[in-house]
């Protein structure tokens, strides 16, 4: 199923609004949490800033997200890990609130209280964590309960490599598949677990082989390209919405940035990321948008501007929000 | 009351798959998950009956995949469902403990609120059977540590059936534990007083209420699940003894009753805790720290006595594990120890 | 690689006592356990008499005890499951300790702390455990400190088809195929894991075909006999020596009894057991030894005379043992 | 003493990471295994440099897969080696609480003592720098609570170093749990007081020896890990206001050094525990039942005060997450109006 325009054109800008948001938290993150204003002797502070705490960011992994996102309705869940910025905006989370979110702010999708690794936006059905697997299962329930209720809405779970080492990831599928649940598991192959290359970690070369072992389909994009992720998921949700059972699908893609921010990266060969980024998987979407007459530099630049104008009005948003009382910390444990 | 109740007696595991039954009929959103919990009807019985009723569907059968269905119920509870999820003994937690206490306990925080995640998981508890090191276990406390779950542990059938309803109806996650030895299975002696008389119609137990089952003046045994019924027997040997022993049945550690205990400790100046966890660092602390906390108020005849396993694997051997588990007879020595026992003057 | 004729012997006689020590089981394990010596109303209680608690035996599935055992001497590692007699018999724990630590009795293997599910015996590297899954990574251990230590000993987890659904399992191994360590996984096929059928746990039909996921040879073995576990084990155990890696043997088998003793065995077709036991794996081996003159009617007499003195003896020692004194239960928490 | 002992200032985890090298060396059968432990030296820092002097073989990197590589070292540790793991934030245990609670913790004992299981489990604790509730947890007491395990939670480079050769030399489970604000990472910011002189020779500290830290009269802080940081620097500011404050450091919750703690609150009267663990049913309670246990002997001026994370999960806005857990100004407020609080009399 090629994309229409329509969605070449949705999977370009959103692409682009991914990697925008990444490249502004690189700067927003280090504000505050250099020397010399840190506690002396550190390098960096970890804790300081109006964004506190761990930062995971996806630029270069744009594809994934928008390929697969593209074929998802609100009433589609989502449920990413702990690098779940490009999945929340391809999903179409509420960007103030999210970036509120990770400022720790009143305003936030979680009042302030999740941050960065736990966003829950229920309007579009999105959800993430910090626990490495924790996801694939929880997916699973999301798609139990459109089959339950007898919707064709589909669950996707996104996870990395590194992930699919983890025994939720064996249950899960196991469980899909036994109980033809509509849930597509993909996997972001970005050959790195922080510093722990596939080969170090995964003892088959390819997670699409282990398909086989639960009776799914099993798909690997070996490109890292918007619209080989678009045609691989298009087939899958598609079966998924039909009844027919769960996919499993890896994607090779590209981490341009350390594992979290901060990552010393001493681990990586200097010019990796350098040479990734010479693939690109954005301006390859540009170029083809432009051969087929749907881009040009003016709509273009137009596309860009309007992009630049939300990020930043999310960011204001997030830096400009209050915070919460500081006895909110006692609220919201149960739900009444 | 206009309704008339009718009432039969009925054990524990009758009384929670009846409840169970009750709800699932009232609440299509409500559903079972577990290992063995379809034509087998649960090892301990809390599903005899709710296949044939409820069809495969609304009780699934699951591969012994605790992570793989836990985290199920977690996504199928965010969606609106009401998931009931069977981990077969609560010794099995550390294979799935993650999706329990990490995502389901934690979620609604997380998202300030806006979503909750209205999940039952059921669990059977407890020892006194012989069957070892890890399927024995009590390990409550370690759910009431972590923020988020509700957890409940009755001691007979009538409070089951009620607690029961009030957790699948509650919108929080619950962890609901029974005792094995007081569920009233044909495969295992059990504690009579456990089995009594249940209404038939619907009805809640509200969490966080303890139950003074007892009333006595010399001192207060605190207690729960099985070990109420060991207690009240042993309250029955002190009676002969000449002492007056106070029953508290907590009924439910999160939420925790703290102002009963307090209530019943201020009335006897001593305080028993009898508890089939570990002793360290767990309920038998808890509760002994709201006598701890509460120096200005109370005045205490003696010090706190705290009887649990004495921080051991549960022994498999018969006369090891009858030493490990506090019995009837130790209970009842303990509160002796109790009356003989003076505070500081 | 077929067996030698020694072997076949050992396979038959060893399949004889583990067939004679369960159905002795069965018999000592209902001591106690009826009405009306026990709470009135019950129809049997699971903590009375002389041999208290859970008990899964082990009839008819003797051929993959032996089949596997066959090839390992005392320095390789068993590590059993909750159903661990016949792999105990197999790897040669003693029978009188064993016996002994199933009446709680002092002499036992744990001096009667552990019980049926955790019986060790560090002479013959025996261990067994009553959480399902759990075995699959122990066993990586014993392989990685055989591996660490220079020697060719190999380790072997045994456990169900429902236990392949677990975590563990994917966890265990992806590590033995990446760090290349000799470890056989064993899955017991009984088609059952408690009253859950295969097929209901399971998402694919055979668990050999889970191999691929992590790169390791897998083998079916189709038939419960111990001929064909022996030839397919030899390769796996040959190849675990060499340095070569792990590999995963799924054996169908047949459980005869309940899954515990008391089971009421409700959800199993009434005939399944009688017409299982028409394929009985000793007899067949029987036939065989026969007919290649290995075996006649005295010898098979003499065999069978043996065993029983020794299995008598066994239960005899465990009965008549002493308790271990009450306030043992303190010690042996830590080791010192 | 004969030989001269030469001492430098080192951070804790520089201290950890020596204390394992050397007994590495020492040792052949101790070898370490975790996630990003090789040329990543560790998240926080406790394997930085090993790998260059040991090797992969000795240094193992491993995938995500903590029930696998944790069990690994319950089967290596059965064979004789030393294993070390590490679980790289406390927060995960849940996904492999089984391999060390039901397995690691009591085989030894379920073996009736046939068998050791010589392993370090080391791992990351704490919060304060914004991790949110998933990667901030302590959760020490669920160690502490299940039988079979040792619990050291070092203050401290010195004590750090001790511990860790005395945990690796134990024949038993050791779980090592040090937290991350004190570690003197180059990437958040840490508590000085936790960078001290170590010897560089090899010493080792005894478990079970809490460690009076500071001397006191008025009330005794019973704590521990970052706690005891934040308690001296309190102790500092309630000098100021003329209280005198004891700061005792527990170093091990197993075994835990009740003699100590019972002497400090026999001369001071007063009980603070300050704690960064949840607060119900956990270190907190059973420190405080310590009191409760001794009425006889103690004469409480003031019932025992627990400061801990007030029962939610760790928020991560900055205003939330100071408030939840304990602070500086908390112990010192808390250390004040238990000044002003009575015993019944
Ligand atoms: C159960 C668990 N173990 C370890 C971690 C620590 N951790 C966080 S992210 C990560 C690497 C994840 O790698 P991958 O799944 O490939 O995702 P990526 O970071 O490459 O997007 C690790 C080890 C965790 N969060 N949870
Ligand atoms: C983690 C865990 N979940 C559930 C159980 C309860 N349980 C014990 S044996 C068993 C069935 C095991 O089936 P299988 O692995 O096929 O072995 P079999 O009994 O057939 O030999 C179950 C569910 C357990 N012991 N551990
Ligand atoms: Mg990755
Ligand atoms: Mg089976």
């Amino acid at each position: 199923m090629e994309p229409s325009s329509e969605k070449l054109l949705w999977m370009y800008k959103t692409m682009i609004e991914i990697r925008e948001y990444e490249e502004a938290m690189v700067k927003v993150y280090l504000e505050g949490k250099l020397p010399p204003k840190i506690q002396k002797g550190l390098a960096f502070d970890i804790g300081a800033g109006p964004v506190p705490g761990e930062m995971h960011l996806a630029a270069g992994q744009e594809p994934v997200a928008v390929g697969v996102c593209a074929h998802l309705h609100a009433e589609d869940s989502v449920v990413g890990a702990h690098r779940p910025h490009h999945f929340a905006i391809a999903k179409g989370v509420r960007l103030n609130e999210m970036t509120a979110e990770m400022f720790g702010k009143v305003t936030g999708l979680g009042r302030g209280k999740g941050g960065h690794m736990h966003l829950f936006d229920p309007k579009v059905k999105f959800s993430c964590g910090g626990i490495v697997g924790a996801g694939a299962p929880q997916a699973c329930g999301a798609a139990l309960a459109a089959k339950k209720m007898g919707k064709d809405w589909v669950a996707i779970a996104f996870f990395g490599e590194g992930a699919a080492n983890q025994g939720a990831f064996h249950e899960a599928l196991n469980l899909a598949s036994l109980w033809k649940l509509p849930v597509l598991f993909v996997v972001e192959d970005n050959s790195w677990g922080i510093s722990v290359p596939k080969s170090m970690s995964t003892s088959v070369a390819s997670n699409a082989d282990r398909a086989a072992a639960y009776a799914m389909p099993g798909i690997r994009v070996d490109r890292n390209d918007a619209v080989d992720v678009y045609m691989a998921a298009g087939e899958a949700v598609a079966r998924a919405r039909r009844g027919e059972g769960p996919t499993l699908i890896e994607v090779k893609t590209d981490r341009y940035l350390g594992h979290f921010q901060g990552d010393p990266e001493a681990y990586r060969p200097k010019d990796e990321a350098p040479t990734l980024r010479k693939d690109d998987p954005i301006p390859a979407l540009g170029a083809m948008l432009r051969s087929r007459g749907l881009l040009n530099d003016e709509t273009d630049a137009g596309i860009r501007a309007e992009i630049a104008a939300r990020i930043e009005a999310a960011y204001e948003f997030g830096r400009s929000s209050p915070y919460p009382e500081a006895s909110e910390a006692l609220q919201h444990v149960f739900s009444s | 009351m206009t309704n008339e109740s009718t009432s039969r007696t009925l054990t524990m595991a009758q009384a929670i798959s009846e409840a169970i039954g009750m709800e699932m009929e009232r609440d299509s959103r409500v559903f079972y998950m577990g290992e063995d919990v379809g034509k087998y009807g649960g090892i301990f019985s809390a599903t005899t009956g709710l296949l044939d009723k409820f069809g495969p569907e609304r009780i699934m059968e699951t591969p012994i995949s605790e992570t793989g269905f836990l985290g199920t119920a977690v996504g199928a509870a965010a969606e609106g469902l009401r998931p009931i999820a069977e981990i077969m003994f609560v010794d099995f937690f550390g294979v799935c403990f993650d999706q329990i206490y990490n995502h389901l306990a934690k979620n609604t925080y997380m998202s300030g609120g806006a979503l909750k995640f209205p999940a039952v998981i059921t669990t059977g508890i407890g020892g006194g059977y012989n069957d070892a090191a890890q399927h024995s276990q009590c390990l409550y406390s370690i759910f009431a540590h972590v923020p988020g779950l509700k957890v409940v542990v009755p001691s007979n059938a009538y409070d089951a059936k009620g607690l029961m309803i009030e957790a699948i109806r509650d919108d929080n996650p619950v962890i609901f534990m029974y005792h094995k030895g007081i569920m009233g299975l044909s495969w295992m002696s059990y504690f009579e007083g456990s089995t009594n008389a249940v209404p038939e119609e619907s009805y809640t137990i509200p969490f966080g209420k303890a139950n003074v089952i007892r009333q006595g003046t010399d001192l207060t045994i605190v207690t729960l699940s099985q070990m109420v019924q060991k207690s009240l027997l042993a309250a029955d040997k002190l009676a002969e003894l000449g002492i007056s022993a106070e029953v508290v049945d907590l009924r439910t550690l999160v939420p925790l009753d703290k102002a009963t205990v307090l209530k019943s400790v201020a009335k006897t100046g001593r305080l028993l805790v009898a508890d089939e966890d570990y002793l360290s660092f767990g309920l038998s602390g808890e509760i002994s720290s709201i006598v701890a906390e509460n120096l200005d108020t109370l005045q205490m005849k003696a010090p706190v006595l705290r009887l649990a396993v004495p921080d051991v694997p549960i022994p498999f051997s018969r006369p090891l594990e009858q030493f490990a588990i506090p019995q009837v007879d130790s209970i009842v020595d303990s509160a002796r120890q109790l009356m003989n026992a003076k505070a500081f003057k």
